[in-house]
């Protein structure tokens, strides 16, 4: 099998698959459905390790630098001779990462929802709407144009709406489909404008010529800086425009506000979607476009870091408080990419320095999967109690162990404890900033401990706290292809820190030796340690003190329940502003002022036509005289006045 | 005659055909109006024959167009009283104020 | 020399040859049904306008004050057809009439006279032929001898046109007096622009633009169509409307010539002033005789507009449009003339729901408002495109605007009625009718004229090299 | 090729429904009338690629000239280019779904289906036309078959919306009169004659100050059957009240005479004047895309959410002819093959929905997914679609239009891009909102549980436009490829002059 | 001023005066009576001007026609004796105004005018036999066509009159009763 065919199928074989169930899955496929989609998705996978394989160990490495290799390119759309977007295959570190950790989880999550999802009436629909997902997704990581990542980012957001709003009989969780699309569309805006000004200046819209041409000196370069625009430079406001592009997929502050009503969707969607793909593509955009960030536009680098920092600490206070358990898992996710972007942030490029962006796709690729576990984990929760909400859980480890174990070690993955794989990605990038930044580092440091907090919150109110009261019959822990899924998954969220990913993926394609310091580890874990600590003395068992302590907390616990009032914001801007300001007068204008304009155009002549009927008095001498009248007045005017 | 200036002619018919014009607008009775019509007719003749005399002496297109005028006067006046017979009939009133049914 | 005065008078030895004939048979006593009559007559026509196309003569008789050529014939045929569409289509309302001979009598004094006028060379023809075509006339718009309007109409008519003519006259005279000829070609060289000889020409073309129901002398219009038997107003409005305007053409073009600059601008003035009124006043009418009057004096507004050009396209153009208006105006009239016939209904609240009882009629009537607004494919778009085509040849771009946006104005009355018939519901549509074979083929005759005389490029063709300018 | 058998296939068809008795043979005729021209236009299609294959590279194909008007010299001169080409498929694609679309249609039957396929007559007409007169005539034959199909067979205030229609777009006939008559006089062939031979016409310049007294009259009057800012109005109470196939036929094919009329007639003979004017050109069409958007998201009724989406839409594409560069009018053309598929399969659907719920009001509609799948599908597809979704035809309309504009880099113009950018959020809004509230969500109305889903000729019809529309979405490339030569030919000429003033 | 043109303004002055009466006299039968004087005024202007024939043609046409089918219609259609009722005051006005306004510029036009009489004009002489020759022939300045042209006209006006005039036929009775 030639590369190129095999790195195509990896993401035509869920399009097809797509296809398949879309035309036919409803009245045909209806029960075998889910097992086409996930075998599809299993050869992709296959392929895609396969093809990890190949790049890292055969093919991928030239003189010791990890190429960046576009194997397949087609001239879909030309804009302009040397302005067009070439749909293509392209193969670079980051995308293989990608290709795995998409496929594997995609993956996990269809075979998870073969018994999750089982005896839905739109059982094949939602096979289709995954593999539609998946399709996109890896049609995302693989593009080789910007455009064309344009292209499957809008393919991935639609796909992200129909999934949000599969159970679209509810009214919220249509609404939140629709919050979820609309955001980012919001956002994507952003990165369209982002890439027609880069396009404009750089003459492409290919990966390849655009890093090349603006991270080297070259006349486009040059061109690019000249061009200002409020005393920023035309390739600043490119990226940060291409970046709020990524902030809203990534649900960076103030970008958020979907990511945790998208949770209205099917858990496995949760997983697959908003925890472990799609919400880290922009991180994968940023990384993506890394050279030119790190190398001609530091100052945009900046905004991303800060973006990024902030919105790690600002989720991790919110996801403190929430009492939906997919919620607080939206609120870590969001916390943890703004560690990925931060992380970003704080590199360089290059050799050692390229510490962050190594760590960043180390964190992306460890989360991917401990972060899936979790939303799995809830998923079998939610399964199991039929509720999203933590009073109506707790105790629930006898019931369920292997689904309380996974769980046990995606939460420790994600606080940070050794030898759990978070612990090792996180440590990367909290070198990384301790270097570069001590704000940010210290940030990171508070949010470190925050999640270990708040993630232990959340394990004890659902497996300890009080004992279990479920009533009358219920599923039991769920079928095997439910109970596959987390353990493979618990696995990988052990062993995932293990990875070289410090020797694939870097910055410059250059592998590098990460050496975290021992003694650089004490600080946070300790603090992961303090907050499970705090976490289990307060949630382990049921007590007054945590209602206690939020009452103390007063004002603060309140704005951080109520998500810092974000939603609210946004809904006076729209409902307010959009609708009632512009939105109504637009439509009243329309209707009054220029449709009135039409039909006073029309009465004005009716009425003038009444105001002259006088004319035609019936009475002949009238016509007489006015005939009179007729020569008199040519005779005025073409005798006298003519002249 | 030769004392006469061709324009006195002409005022004296210019002034018929306005007492005509006039006798037109005002008169209620069609009858009159006719009455008016021919007035105004005959100035008209009156500038031909007066035109043919004085300045184109040599052929004798006004006088015939004056006799032409003359008759055709005849039968619209014939046609006219026809007419406004009918309408007697049917309104019984030939005043013109009273057949103005159409308008507007 | 018996042989011109037999082939170059052909046209009007037919007309007069048929009246003689009708006069006989009014004086014989023949008790013949109105429905044989009528079938006699209308082939006589059909005869009279067959015969119209062959074996005709070009020259002058009577040393200039009559004379033909190739044009003259043409719109005499297009007299002739008209004429026998009329017939055709008031064969509904003669069927019932006492006094059919009488009025193919007057109405073909009529066409004679307009044959002789437009073939005059010579202001005492000229005015006699307009006599003749008119003084019979009011006497037919009164047939319907027992109907109020139909007397008003009448009266109406007479004391205008004779009030009108006096005007004309006094405006002749003045011409005489100044250049000392009646003869058209002596004429022209003479004009010398003076303030008499203007004042002059303003009163003849008061008496034109009376006959061609130009605004401000228009007022009667209205108000005789309404009242006048439904076959009168057709013709009116199309036959002696065209007669008036091809010797109006051959007036302005040729006569007054050297005064091409004055008469341009009165045109433009008059021209916009009756757009608007026409287009005003059609779009408030309730009568659809009346309203086809009114929409008819717009139309007289394009046409000044073509006839503007002062070129040879401009009176090919006129001539074009006026043919093609024939048939759209007279199947429109045609329809109308039916259902009055039938029902005495004229009223366009009348005409609701006519397409439910009346599909076939309503069509007709459809698609000669479409003519006449000027839609494609109907032959009333190149009509008015060539009208406006011309008008926009001397650079008045002011005049065109104002004729194109009038077209607006138009074309919402014309589909208010197409509205009426398609889209109004109705209780108490007109019943179901059944069309007598006559106007059936004066239906079939229009609808080709509408489609095809469009299409056809050539009838234009011809009458661009006819038109002899 | 003979072009000549695009008028008279419809015509044809005509005649043969005006035989045909019995609503079960009109509506067999029309289908293969309209499938007959399909096929035609398939082979046109492939004769083109013959044709270019083979070498030949002149601007028209096919070209016939015949002499119709001889002493005004005016000709019927029909050719086509890969532009026309492109319209000439949209609208067969649209008359067949149109077609299928109206299958039940009793109420005078015969009358309705012989305007359509006069109103189909009319169009094809005007886009193999290359004499302004022929287009225009064209253009006017269009009309009255809009008229009478709202008012005898619409809904709502029929009358009304069929006479605001009518009367506007004759307006837009008066505007465009006037227009061309200011070029046929402005004109001067080797001969000395008046032309209005659109290549004729474009060989030689029309002097500046005529193309800028003209260009005006020409291009608003074009405008005003593209929905152009303030002459818009007709479209939402004409869409609104008329019924589906004619809501499809309007916004699918009609609209697009206007966008080719401007782009054809006024901006590739009077290109001085494009220029001069691009900024007027540009701010009416921002007006329109973004206004547009706003005031469809107040909407609540789905026919003129549509509409009105209608005119934000076709804001774009005369944006993309204002912008003036070669990429922006590519994205123009496309976005009126685009536009025209997407918004008559948004019609059909609607239809759909109107004809089986009795209402378009989004308030009363809901959950509709679950009742008729198929029918609420095709509304999604239409709404995402219209929403710009990639493998969509309407994604690569619009970028292209986008990135044409955006060559453009004088502020302004950026501006006035953005915003076009911009609207596409907005566009996302009222789409998913209606799409949210009438398709998705609890249904609306007890009664819905009885009704079915499409029937055999809505889903040919809905999959016929589903499949046109994915073609230009999958692959732009060859639409692209298609009209690239023919927008080549215009930017030439446009090019030439702008480094001329 | 010879006795010629103190005959032609006492003519002058009696045409006015009775055709202003005719116009204003608000009884009709005087007004018609008014008019017949004002025509054989006319009458006797040609007279004045040696038009012998024209003057007759006048009298015969006018006089014996055209007034006393005028006061035959009085006789039809008005109760004599009934007052004529007065011109609306507003139409009056505007008569009065467009009728003086008329005359003042057209007047002013035709004294403004410089009509050139010829040279040495060719007496000008009517003779009844030369109109008769004129009339009916074809050559130049004949009058033929018009004069054959007139009497159509005149027939069809008068069976217009007839059909117009006649006292129609009592709707036929059946006699089913």
């Amino acid at each position: 099998m030639s590369q190129t065919l095999q790195i195509a199928l990896i993401p035509l074989l869920p399009l097809a698959c797509f296809l398949v169930l879309g035309l036919y899955g409803r009245k045909h496929l209806s029960s075998s459905a889910g097992i086409i989609g996930t075998l599809s998705l299993f050869i992709s996978t296959l392929l895609s390790l396969q093809t990890a394989y190949q790049y890292f160990f055969v093919s991928g490495k030239v003189n010791g630098v990890y190429q960046k290799l576009v194997v397949f390119q087609y001239n879909w759309l030309e804009f302009a001779p040397d302005l067009s977007i070439n749909i293509g295959l392209m193969i670079d570190p980051i995308t293989v990462m990608m290709l795995v950790v998409v496929s594997f989880v995609s993956l996990m999550v269809h075979l998870f929802s073969l018994g999750y999802m089982k005896g839905e009436e739109r059982f094949a629909t939602y096979f289709a709407f995954l593999s539609l997902f998946t399709f996109s997704m890896l049609g995302l990581v693989l593009s080789s144009n910007i455009f064309q990542i344009y292209l499957f980012w809008e393919l991935v957001g639609v796909s992200s709406f129909l999934l949000i709003g599969f159970y679209f009989e509810k009214p919220s969780a249509v609404a939140a489909a629709k919050k979820a699309f609309i955001v980012t569309r919001f956002a994507d805006l952003g990165f369209l404008i982002g890439i027609l000004t880069l396009a404009f200046y750089t003459k492409t819209l290919d990966f390849g010529l655009l890093i090349e041409r603006l991270s080297t000196a070259s006349p486009y370069l040059t061109d690019i800086n000249a061009a200002t625009f409020l005393g920023v430079s035309a390739l600043s406001w490119g990226l940060i425009l291409v970046f709020v592009g990524g902030a809203g997929k990534s649900a960076m502050f103030p970008l958020h506000i979907w990511l945790p009503d998208a949770m209205e969707g099917p858990t496995p969607v949760s997983a697959l979607i908003h925890a472990a793909t799609m919400v880290v593509a922009g991180v994968f955009l940023v990384a993506r476009l890394f050279p030119v960030f790190a190398l001609s536009a530091p100052g945009a680098l900046q905004i991303v870091m800060y973006t990024g920092a902030f919105s790690a600490f600002f989720a991790a206070v919110i996801a403190c408080t929430q009492t939906d358990i997919k919620r607080v898992l939206a609120y870590s996710t969001m916390s943890q990419i703004g560690y990925m972007m931060f992380a970003l942030g704080v590199s360089k490029y290059g050799g050692e320095d390229g510490l962050g962006y190594m760590g960043s796709m180390f964190h992306l690729f460890t989360h991917a999967f401990f972060k899936s576990l979790l939303f799995l984990g809830a998923g079998a929760v939610i399964h199991m109690v039929h509720s999203n909400e933590m009073k109506d859980m707790g105790g629930l480890r006898k019931l369920m162990p292997i689904t309380h174990i996974s769980f046990l070690i995606a939460c420790l993955a994600i606080a940070g404890v050794p030898p759990f794989s978070g612990f090792f990605s996180k440590e990367e990038i909290l070198l990384a900033a301790f270097e570069s930044n001590r704000l940010v580092y210290g940030i990171a440091l508070l949010t470190s401990g925050l999640t270990a907090f708040y993630m232990f919150r959340l394990y004890y109110n659902i497996f300890w706290s009080k004992p279990a009261e479920l009533h009358g019959h219920h599923h039991g822990e769920g079928t095997l292809t439910m109970k596959i899924p987390l353990i493979l998954l618990a696995v990988m969220a052990v062993v995932a820190g293990f990875a070289p990913i410090a020797k694939w993926v870097t910055s410059d394609g250059l592998p590098i030796e990460s050496h975290v310091p021992i003694t650089f580890s004490i600080l946070p874990v300790t603090l992961a340690l303090a907050g499970i600590l705090l976490a289990t003395r307060l949630f382990k068992t049921q007590n007054e003190l945590p209602v206690r302590i939020a009452q103390q907390m007063g004002g603060i616990y309140k704005a951080a329940y109520h998500k810092f009032y974000i939603d609210e914001v946004y809904l006076f801007v729209t409902k307010k502003i959009l609708f009632n300001l512009i939105g109504k007068p637009a439509a009243w204008f329309d209707k009054n002022i220029v449709d009135g304009l039409m039909n006073l155009l029309g009465r004005i002549t009716a009425t003038l036509s009444d105001l002259i009927k006088g004319i035609q008095s019936g009475k002949v001498q009238d016509y007489a005289l006015y005939f009179f009248g007729g020569i008199a007045g040519l005779v005025l005017v073409f005798i006298y006045l003519w002249k | 005659m030769t004392g006469i200036p061709l324009t006195h002619i002409l005022f004296l018919s210019t002034a018929l055909f306005f007492i005509g014009a006039y006798g037109l607008f005002t008169r209620r009775n069609m009858i009159t109006m006719l009455m008016s019509v021919e007035l105004m007719l005959n100035s008209v003749n009156i500038n031909f024959v007066a035109f043919n005399k004085y300045l184109y002496p040599d052929k004798l297109g006004g006088v015939f167009f004056s006799i032409f005028i003359i008759t055709i006067a005849a039968a619209e006046a014939a046609v006219a009283i026809a007419i406004i017979i009918n309408l007697y009939r049917s309104h019984h009133s030939i005043d013109v104020e009273d057949a103005s049914e159409m308008k507007y | 020399m018996l042989n011109e005065y037999f082939f170059v008078l052909k046209a009007e030895w037919m007309l007069i040859a048929i009246i003689f004939l009708l006069l006989f048979l009014k004086v014989g006593t023949s008790d013949w049904k109105n429905e044989t009559l009528l079938y006699g007559i209308n082939i006589l026509l059909l005869v009279n306008l067959l015969v119209g196309f062959f074996s005709n003569l070009e020259g002058g008789l009577f040393s200039g004050m009559f004379h033909n050529d190739a044009l003259l014939i043409l719109e005499k045929n297009i007299l002739n057809i008209g004429v026998y569409l009329v017939s055709l289509i008031a064969y509904p309302w003669l069927k019932k009439h006492e006094h059919v001979l009488e009025f193919y009598i007057l109405l073909l004094t009529t066409l004679l006279g307009m044959f002789f006028m437009i073939s005059s060379g010579n202001l005492l023809l000229f005015y006699l032929g307009l006599e003749m075509s008119t003084i019979p006339l009011a006497a037919i718009a009164n047939f319907d001898l027992d109907k109020r309007k139909s007397s008003e109409a009448a009266m109406k008519m007479i004391i205008s046109s004779a009030f009108s003519s006096a005007l004309l006259l006094f405006g002749v005279s003045l011409i005489y007096g100044t250049t000392g000829t009646l003869v058209f070609t002596e004429i022209t060289p003479l004009l010398n622009g003076s303030p008499l000889q203007l004042l002059a020409f303003i009163l003849l073309l008061a008496g034109f633009s009376f006959k061609m129901s130009v605004v401000p002398f228009h007022l009667w219009t209205a108000d005789v169509y309404e009242g006048a038997p439904v076959a009168v107003t057709a013709y009116l409005s199309v036959i002696s409307k065209s007669a008036i305007l091809f010797i109006f053409l051959q007036v302005l073009y040729v006569v007054f010539k050297p005064m091409s600059s004055e008469w341009y601008f009165m045109l433009f003035f008059l021209s916009i002033l009756t757009i608007l009124l026409g287009n005003l006043f059609a779009m408030r009418q309730t009568n659809l005789k009346r309203f086809l009057a009114f929409s008819s004096i717009a139309q007289v507004g394009f046409i000044l507009l073509g006839l503007s050009a002062g070129s040879k396209t401009g009176m090919a153009s006129v001539i074009y449009f006026l043919l093609i208006y024939m048939f759209s105006n007279l199947a429109a009239f045609g329809v109308i003339g039916l259902v009055s016939a039938s029902t005495g209904k004229e009223s366009i609240d009348d005409f609701k729901g006519f397409y439910k009882t009346n599909p076939f009629l309503s069509w007709i009537l459809a698609i000669a408002l479409f003519s006449l607004a000027g839609v494609p494919p109907t032959a009333g778009f190149f009509g008015k495109f060539f009208l406006i085509m011309a008008g926009a040849e001397r650079g008045n771009y002011v005049w065109v605007i104002f004729a194109a946006l009038n077209m607006i104005i138009s074309f919402y009355y014309y589909l208010k009625v197409v509205k009426a018939i398609f889209m109004d519901p109705n209780d108490q549509p007109i019943e179901k009718l059944t069309v007598p074979a006559l106007p059936k083929l004066a239906f079939v005759i229009c609808l080709t004229g509408m489609v095809l005389t469009g299409i056809l490029s050539w009838i234009y063709e011809y009458i661009h090299t006819l038109s002899n300018f | 090729m003979n072009l000549t058998l695009f008028l008279l296939f419809p015509l044809a068809t005509a005649i043969a429904i005006l035989l045909a008795s019995g609503l079960k043979q009109i509506r067999v005729i029309a289908l293969i009338g309209s499938l007959l021209q399909l096929a035609l236009s398939g082979k046109l299609l492939l004769a083109y690629y013959e044709q270019r294959a083979a070498g030949n590279q002149s601007q028209m194909l096919f070209e016939y000239v015949q002499k119709w008007y001889g002493p005004l010299n005016l000709q019927y001169h029909i050719g086509v280019d890969g532009i026309s080409i492109a319209m000439i498929l949209l609208t067969a694609f649209v008359v067949v779904a149109g077609i299928l679309v109206s299958w039940e249609t009793e109420h005078l039957s015969k009358e309705f289906f012989f305007l359509l396929v006069l109103l189909s007559l009319g169009a094809y007409g005007f886009f193999i036309s290359l004499d302004v007169f022929t287009m225009f005539f064209f253009l006017e034959v269009a009309v009255i078959p809009k008229f009478l199909l709202i008012g005898i067979w619409g809904s709502g205030k029929k009358e009304y919306s069929a006479m605001k229609l009518a009367l506007m777009l004759m307006g837009g006939s008066a505007l465009i009169l006037v227009g061309m008559l200011g070029i046929y006089f402005s004109s001067k062939t080797a001969g000395g004659a008046h032309s209005f031979d659109l290549l004729e016409l474009a060989k030689m310049n029309i002097p500046l100050a005529r193309q800028m007294l003209f260009f005006p009259f020409a291009f608003i009057g074009f405008g005003i059957f593209t929905a152009i800012f303030p002459f818009h109005t007709w479209v939402p109470d004409g869409h609104a009240s008329a019924p589906t196939a004619a809501s499809m036929f309007l916004a699918g094919i009609s609209m697009k005479l206007g966008g080719y009329g401007c782009l054809r007639v006024a901006t590739y003979l009077m290109p001085d004047a494009a220029h001069a004017y691009s900024w007027v050109i540009i701010l009416l069409a921002t007006i329109a895309i973004i206004y547009g958007a706003f005031a469809t998201m107040m909407q609540t009724d789905l026919k003129y959410i549509n509409a009105y989406s209608s005119v934000s839409h076709c804001g774009f594409v005369l944006l993309g002819i204002g912008m003036l560069t070669q990429t922006s009018i590519n994205g123009a053309v496309m976005q009126m093959v685009s536009h025209g598929l997407m918004t008559a399969l948004f019609f059909a659907a609607i239809g759909m929905v109107y004809s089986r719920t009795h209402t378009r009001m989004v308030a009363q509609l809901g959950g509709l997914l679950k009742i008729m799948p198929f029918i609420s599908t095709v509304f999604v597809i239409a709404g995402l679609c219209s929403l710009g979704l990639p493998g969509f035809s309407g994604f690569a309309a619009e970028m292209t239009v986008f990135m044409g504009s955006w060559q453009n880099p004088d502020k302004w113009y950026r501006l006035a891009t953005i915003l076009a950018c911009a609207s596409i959020v907005v566009t996302a809004v009222y789409i998913l909102r209606a799409a949210g509230k009438s398709i998705m969500g609890p249904l609306g109305n007890d009664s819905y549980k009885d009704l079915t889903d499409a029937k055999w000729y809505e889903k040919s019809a809905a999959i016929l436009l589903i499949f046109g529309i994915l073609v230009v979405g999958m692959a732009p490339f060859w639409l692209i490829n298609l009209i690239q030569p023919g927008t080549e030919f215009i930017m030439n000429k446009l090019a030439v002059v702008a480094t001329g003033l | 001023m010879s006795a010629a043109s103190i005959i032609f303004y006492i003519i002058a002055a009696f045409i006015l005066g009775t055709g202003l009466l005719a116009v204003t006299t608000r009884k009709i039968f005087r007004a018609s009576i008014w008019l017949l004087f004002s025509l054989i005024g006319i009458a006797s202007l040609y007279f004045w001007m040696q038009l012998e024939f024209l003057a007759a043609v006048q009298i015969i046409v006018y006089v014996g026609g055209i007034v006393v089918l005028i006061i035959f219609s009085i006789f039809l259609t008005i109760k004599s004796g009934e007052e004529m009722p007065k011109p609306i005051f507003k139409r009056n006005i505007f008569a009065i105004l467009a009728a003086l306004s008329g005359l003042a510029y057209t007047a002013r036009q035709i004294s403004l005018y410089k009509f050139q009489a010829p040279e040495n004009p060719a007496p000008f002489e009517l003779k009844v036999s030369d109109i008769g020759r004129q009339m009916l022939s074809t050559t130049d300045h004949g009058y033929l066509l018009p004069f054959e042209l007139i009497s159509m006209l005149l027939l069809a006006a008068m069976i217009g009159c007839i059909v117009i005039a006649l006292k129609q036929k009592e709707p036929v009775k059946t006699l089913q009763s």
